[in-house]
């Protein structure tokens, strides 16, 4: 990948949360699926102005990853604590056959 | 060197096009996620086509690293069988909004169904016609109110919402996949296009997905809002599931086109 | 390698569909897609017999819509593809050279003109020559070829296809059902023993090689955002398209210089004018002929001086004034007279032109 | 000058004129003329009556279609009517001559004409579907410029394969062709005169 | 005065116009008149409107003692839409090919049944394209012979005849009326587009039947063959029947366009 | 009866695509039918909100071709029935409007031209005059207005019905998306205070009687058999087409007798040219302004002698030179120099007419 | 009807069969169609120069009307010798409501 | 000479441009004067940048389009790139204080212009949400031709419904014009010099 994107890391719960501000749109359709609540508006603003969000604004994060699935924009990623994140299924990218490089 | 931790992009998005074209909370944005994560468990991202349509799809003209042709409102599908009856090694995915599958293109989805192309086709189905600015589509919700239903749909003016993986079913010969999903359910959806591809490699017929998806800049509403209209309303109406799976067709054909003349 | 279709020349006796199918395989035409319409059926019926032989693929379509676009898809897979229709088909084809118009596709379209407008007739007119040139809710950018016997049909096919692939501008070879329908003596050649090249067809998606990593994705695209990136992209393609003008534009003149009347027609209805001219030559008027081979770019340059020493312009045409208007426009600042035997539907023969020239001195 | 033959042919759908065009031209083409023929062709399948137009040259022919035939060919009551703007005072007006009365109806008595009992001598002599080889031969006979052996060919081009099937069905053609031939021939000078 | 024996023609048919255009053997003339005979029981003369296709159905331009329109290749059903659409109180019978129906104007059809519109749409299915003389139709059976199957039809390359009444029924809202009759049972056919035509007077949604029927010049077929193939070969591809009934939902719809401004 | 939509003259400030709409309720339109296409799309809004109220009917079909068909449909009953589209739906529509050009159906279509070839853009061009004009396959016997503001686009809409109806050929409003969607002041009426007369709408099919027996059935067909049928209906429908030409050509000058330069423009770019003309003459250049209001029929017989006194024409376009060829092809046999300013799909200032003007003198 | 057709009448077994060889295209469909064989080719020629039918040529006719229903061309009238023809549902253009004259 | 104003808007799709764009000349329609508003759209419903384009002029206006705005005003990053081919010389180029970097890493130091701290002022002071009433105020305050209570009726034409509902609203958005009023009116000079 030739771009980078600046996360906003912040760990909670069972989940270490990477937000990327430049890609959130502030949907919040994340908010409404979390299983928890744990996620909320932040102040930062995101890719068009409006407000990223942020874990720690109710129980503690379980790691399901359901924010992740559901962000049209691949702006969250949840690692979980013991540093498994690239590897689940859907959320990850899996090396294509062939194009380990 | 270590690197900062980073998108989980599927593979085959282009970052560098990132943010997407498309609006805050737009399903597009789910649904093609799910193609990508098919598209990198196949390996196929050097011999797929990806092909999008006039309607929010066309948005997504730079947005994988496949080679990507913006097409004619309804018309994707015919160009991706005319690539398809061409160069047959190729995967081609035809990507298209609801009003393009099953309106001004419906004689290429009808036509393509009875003729068993060899061709995926996903269609996003929103309920409206968003790209124009929400006006009714085939698939706008009884009721509902679209800019050209101001008073809500009546279906005995309008008529019902368009059932079109029941319509590609009832239709389409041996060896067909068709399948309705949401973007309500990620993983599954990503397993049906997956199939659906699957279904074009093997070349047993037709593969056709369509997901139920959101549009909030023209339903106008918030993420709660949102997902309760996709959840409850949509899919009380268009039931997700599997309608035809290709087991009944052995996996075979493959034809060739071979090239003539002095080509490189 | 399947075999060549056409080694030598060869002579023969056949109908103008049976030409063009026969064109399209000595061009090494890949692929045709198709919807019937009379009077271009027999393209189809010749091609569907010949292609398995020879190896070449077909598509029947549930529509023009769908052969226009279809054969957009075969030629971006870089193949040589190519369609036929006529009348309404060809109404509706536009939609899809529209695309290939803005996107620079070398598509090939066999347009075998019938009645209009509207489904009017199956049979014969020259009504099709500005929804051919300018169809579309474009500017025209397109070759047309416009053939008048079985010989230059057979050879304008190749050279659509080589045209289309050179310069990238969707291409033309605009028959009548008269040239269609009729039998009449032709040559068949192999293109490469006359020393014709086949332009080499070039993929424009599934290039060889991971996209994003190896190489640029193909990123194809008809749509823009902002007023000024339209107006950037076609006036690269009306610079490119008028840079190439000079070199594609193709005419026909006999005796045509000073003449008293010059006779102003394209296609089969040439044939008839060119028949009346020499008629009126042996007859000692001063009669001339001039006829456009390419309708697109049009071969202004050729017939300007002409036009300008001729004492009358007589187009004439199975059609009313589509020509007329072309010539008109093309020709504007001279003073030369112009006068049309316009006959919409209608065949025309030399003896009607004779007495519209007489009709004029 | 040398030949250029315009001839109209105009009948029924299944009296088989465009065939008859076809050979004609076929036989035309060996024999090393230029010739053009073009059916007319409208809406209908069947029904309507079907006209073609063949001309035979040893330059190349101009115009597809022509506005007066030195022959034409008229085989039923509609095409009697139909063929008449292609009738000019020296046309010869080919017909069966069970249309007599038709044609004194439709051209008086002025026309220069020829009338053939070609439908009499089918069904009488020959077999109904052979009526238009008749028609055939008396073309080759009244324009007089092709060699016998040219029309046998084109007529075993058109029709070998169902000559192979059936032998009886060659020789029936073969005596039609011969039959008309000499009728035609009978009328050579107006041939020649064209 | 005794009148001679005369040919026993629906009244509705014009005398003046027979013998009609079609060849011999024409199933064409068989569904004519069998709609013919639906219109004379009902007796709307007055206020049905005919409207045929391009394809041999044109031919029936002047067929009938009926306001006829013949208009484009598979644009029939549009035009009869938007003549109901403005007057309702007419009867609109929109007639057709396989071609004109399920190839170039299957959008319509689509269209027309997801909106339920009063409509009686006839197909005439003789599995060519006969008007331009006999290429492949949707509806052409596997390994058929045509002019664009020369080599019959492949059903790998191009797909399994279309069921035109299957895909209707799988769409039509209730209220529709489906059926798919033969022209080897004109009793019966006459039936089921009377049932047609009544469903629009009731104002309970779209109607639409198929007809199998012949065409001998294409099929290049004597008589007993030509019984045969339709007989034989046909219906056992395409089942005979009702598909859709509209007992499920009560006779009501009736919607006024009233006029305005100086009219007549 | 329903209330009238607009009793006496109403001043407003909105948008054109409003002003169509509320154009279309005072002319007494019975029924809309319309596919959504950009910038088009609020006329369908608008009419959507509004005829229920005013019992009017609208009916969204599956794509153009349908709103095209459909929209001939309504016209048959006896309805004053119209739609509109753009850009590729008007491609798409050429289809229906061939078979009204050939069967004479009064048609009313509002096309709010938008960038092309292809889907280009969604603002604004001036790129379909010649689809609309001669789109199809036949001879573009059709009615084109192109207004220039929302004055009078709530005219000429109005005007439309009327034309159409009376002549009977198809007939278009011209418009484009910069029209659109501008909003600027309009005074809205209704056209019978104004004394006009909205043209009876006879039904050509659905008549009373029995047909056959108290009267002949109503046989309608674009088809024909034979080249001199459809020869017979087109020579017809030219006579007529010509005879009423000079009666519906309007167009608008000023300033335009003896000019050095004659600026030539249509719709909203008129607005621009004029303005320059007006800015120059202040400033001492003897500029001119001619603008056609009619496209079809051409107002050539004003413009000829305006344009054979001037010294230089400039056409000035935001297009390839469509307007400049109808321009060319009218003025044949003057040699007063013309020259193009073309910007497809661009916007025009008054400041960019009046540099291209001085660059000429 | 302003047009008069003129018939070929000839009685046969139950039926009385009138052909109009003004209508009759000689497609051969009744003769299939009849189940007593009893239609043959007649000499006189049709409305497109071929041969029409007649009955008589296998066993008496049954007036079943099986010909005359599915002739496309409504060259068949058969009418039963007891003088119903005009009666049949199909076969008989009936009256329609309000249109007696 | 009389009243004949030019001016360009260019902000984020959700930065509502538009409105100031329509409420402005609604005011101006309703005040006599003849204004012609036309907002640039694309096919993106949302992103992307977007430009209103406004001339009020006493007389109706020509094109709807110009070539230099009188004023120009660029309320994001992005517009300030976009907005440049709309700048002259003579353009007032109003923005948001917090572009000033970007005001003058494109248009140097030259470009006569107004910085209005209006994202400040509407986060801290009021809401973000009447960031563009704070704009309006300004034009409203730079130009001088309108009263206060056109705009304020414009004002209430479009978001009377919203009012009603919560008549706090009402109150921001009145305050919100008014502090952008006072910051423009200062530079009323420059309106009258347009
Ligand atoms: C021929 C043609 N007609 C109409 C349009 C206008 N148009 C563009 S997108 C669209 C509708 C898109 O709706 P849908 O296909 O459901 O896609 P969505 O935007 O909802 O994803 C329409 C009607 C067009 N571009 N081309
Ligand atoms: C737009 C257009 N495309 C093609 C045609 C040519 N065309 C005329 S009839 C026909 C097919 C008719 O087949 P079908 O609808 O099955 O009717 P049939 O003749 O078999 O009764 C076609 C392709 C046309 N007239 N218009
Ligand atoms: S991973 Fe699950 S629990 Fe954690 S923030 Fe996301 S949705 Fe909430
Ligand atoms: S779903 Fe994604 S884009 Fe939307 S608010 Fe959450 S992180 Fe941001
Ligand atoms: S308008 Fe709707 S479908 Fe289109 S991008 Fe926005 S949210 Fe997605
Ligand atoms: S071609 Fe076939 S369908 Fe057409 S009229 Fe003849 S038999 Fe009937
Ligand atoms: S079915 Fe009718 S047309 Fe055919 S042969 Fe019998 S009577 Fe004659
Ligand atoms: S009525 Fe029946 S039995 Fe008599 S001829 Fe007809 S088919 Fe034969
Ligand atoms: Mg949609
Ligand atoms: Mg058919």
């Amino acid at each position: 990948m030739s771009v980078a994107f600046k996360p906003i890391t912040t760990e909670n719960g069972k989940g270490i949360f990477h937000l990327f501000p430049a890609l959130c749109k502030g949907c919040g359709l994340c908010i409404e699926k979390c299983p928890v609540d744990t996620i909320g508006w932040a102040r930062q603003l995101g890719a068009f102005g409006t407000p990223v969000v942020e874990p720690g604004h109710g129980k503690p994060c379980i790691a399901c990853k359901k924010c992740q699935l559901v962000c049209p924009d691949a702006a969250i990623w949840i690692e979980r604590r013991n540093g498994q994140g690239r590897t689940d299924a859907l959320t990850a990218a899996p090396q294509a056959p062939g194009n380990e490089k | 060197m270590a690197i900062a931790a980073q998108p989980q992009m599927p593979r085959v998005w282009r970052a560098e096009s990132k943010p997407h074209k498309f609006c805050p909370g737009c399903g597009h944005g789910i649904v093609l996620k799910a193609l990508g994560e098919a598209v990198d468990a196949l390996g196929i991202q050097e011999r797929t086509i990806f092909g999008c349509d006039i309607g929010c799809s066309l948005l997504s003209w730079d947005f994988f690293n496949l080679d990507t042709i913006q097409t004619h409102h309804g018309r994707t599908t015919p160009v991706l069988v005319g690539i398809k009856r061409a160069r047959p090694e190729l995967v081609v995915v035809s990507y298209m909004g609801d009003g393009g599958a099953y309106a001004i293109g419906a004689q290429h989805l009808v036509s393509s169904a009875s003729r068993n192309d060899l061709v995926t086709i996903i269609v996003v189905n929103n309920t409206v016609y968003a790209m124009t600015g929400g006006q009714m589509a085939p698939t706008t919700l009884p009721g509902q109110k679209t800019e050209t239903t101001p008073y809500g749909r009546d279906v005995e003016l309008t008529g019902r919402p368009m059932l079109g993986p029941e319509l590609v079913a009832a239709i389409a010969p041996p060896g067909a996949y068709v399948a309705r999903g949401s973007v309500a359910n990620v993983v599954q959806l990503k397993n049906y296009i997956q199939k659906g591809l699957e279904n074009q490699i093997q070349g047993r017929g037709i593969a056709f997905i369509e997901a139920l998806s959101s549009c909030p800049t023209n339903w106008r509403t918030n993420a709660a809002e949102t997902w309760r209209f996709l959840e409850k309303e949509m899919s009380a109406y268009f039931p997700v599931g599997e309608l035809r799976t290709p087991e009944e067709k052995p996996a075979a054909r493959l034809r060739e086109v071979p090239a003539h003349g002095p080509k490189p | 390698m399947a075999t060549k279709p056409i080694t030598g020349e060869q002579r023969a006796f056949m109908t103008g569909n049976e030409v063009v199918a026969w064109a399209a395989l000595a061009a090494g035409a890949d692929i045709m897609y198709g919807y019937p319409i009379t009077p271009q059926n027999e393209i189809m019926h010749y091609w569907t017999r010949m292609a398995p032989k020879y190896e070449r693929a077909f598509l029947q379509t549930e529509d023009e819509i769908s052969a226009g676009f279809t054969t957009v898809g075969g030629v971006l897979a870089g193949k040589r593809a190519f369609t036929a229709t006529a009348g309404p088909g060809n109404v509706l084809m536009q939609e899809a050279m529209a695309m290939a118009e803005m996107m620079r596709l070398p598509t090939v379209v066999v347009v075998t003109q019938r009645g209009g407008p509207s489904t009017a007739t199956v049979i014969y007119s020259q009504q099709e020559l500005n929804l051919t040139c300018f169809g579309g809710n474009g500017e025209g950018l397109r070759i047309v070829y416009s053939p008048a016997s079985h010989d230059e049909l057979f050879t304008y096919v190749i050279k659509a296809f080589n045209s289309a692939w050179k310069y990238r501008f969707p291409t033309f070879v605009l028959g009548d059902g008269y040239q269609s329908k009729m039998r009449e003596p032709v040559t068949l050649f192999d293109p490469e023993e006359r020393g014709i090249n086949m332009e080499v067809c070039r993929p424009m998606v599934g290039l060889p090689g991971l996209p994003g990593e190896e190489r640029d994705p193909a990123h194809l695209r008809n749509t823009y955002n902002l007023e000024d990136e339209l107006y950037q992209v076609l006036t690269d393609s009306i610079r490119e398209y008028e840079a190439m003008a000079s070199e594609v534009a193709e005419w026909d003149a006999w005796s045509a210089d000073e003449a008293e009347v010059l006779v102003i027609a394209h296609g089969v209805v040439s044939r008839a004018a060119r028949a009346a001219v020499e008629a009126l030559r042996q007859g000692g008027v001063q009669a001339g002929y001039f006829r456009s081979i390419t309708l697109r770019p049009f071969p202004v340059d050729a017939l300007r001086p002409l036009a300008s020493r001729a004492r009358h312009l007589l187009v004439v045409e199975s059609a009313y004034g589509q020509l007329q208007r072309l010539v008109q426009a093309s020709l504007y600042g001279l003073e030369t007279p112009v006068s049309g035997y316009l006959r919409p539907g209608m065949g025309i023969t030399p003896e009607e032109v004779a007495r519209a020239v007489h009709s004029l001195i | 000058m040398a030949l250029n033959l315009k001839i109209a042919l105009a009948g029924e759908g299944g009296q088989g004129v465009q065939s008859v065009a076809e050979i004609l031209t076929e036989a035309a083409y060996h024999a090393g003329y230029q010739p053009l023929y073009i059916p007319n062709f409208g809406v209908e399948q069947r029904g309507g009556v079907s006209v073609a137009f063949v001309q035979i040259s040893e330059a190349p022919v101009s115009a597809p279609k022509f506005t007066t035939g030195d022959i034409v060919v008229a085989l039923s009551h509609r095409a009697v009517e139909r063929a008449r703007q292609y009738v000019g005072p020296e046309t010869l007006l080919v017909f069966d001559a069970s249309l007599a009365d038709d044609v004194r109806r439709v051209y008086g008595e002025g026309q220069k004409s020829l009338a053939v009992p070609a439908l009499a001598i089918a069904k009488e002599g020959l077999h109904p579907r052979v009526f238009n080889v008749i028609i055939l031969g008396v073309l080759v006979g009244v324009t007089g410029f092709l060699e016998r052996r040219d029309v046998e060919q084109a007529l075993e081009r058109q029709f070998g394969h169902k000559f192979a099937q059936d032998p009886s069905l060659k020789e029936l053609n073969y005596r039609a062709l011969e039959r008309g031939y000499l009728l035609g021939s009978e009328r050579l000078e107006v041939g020649n005169r064209i």
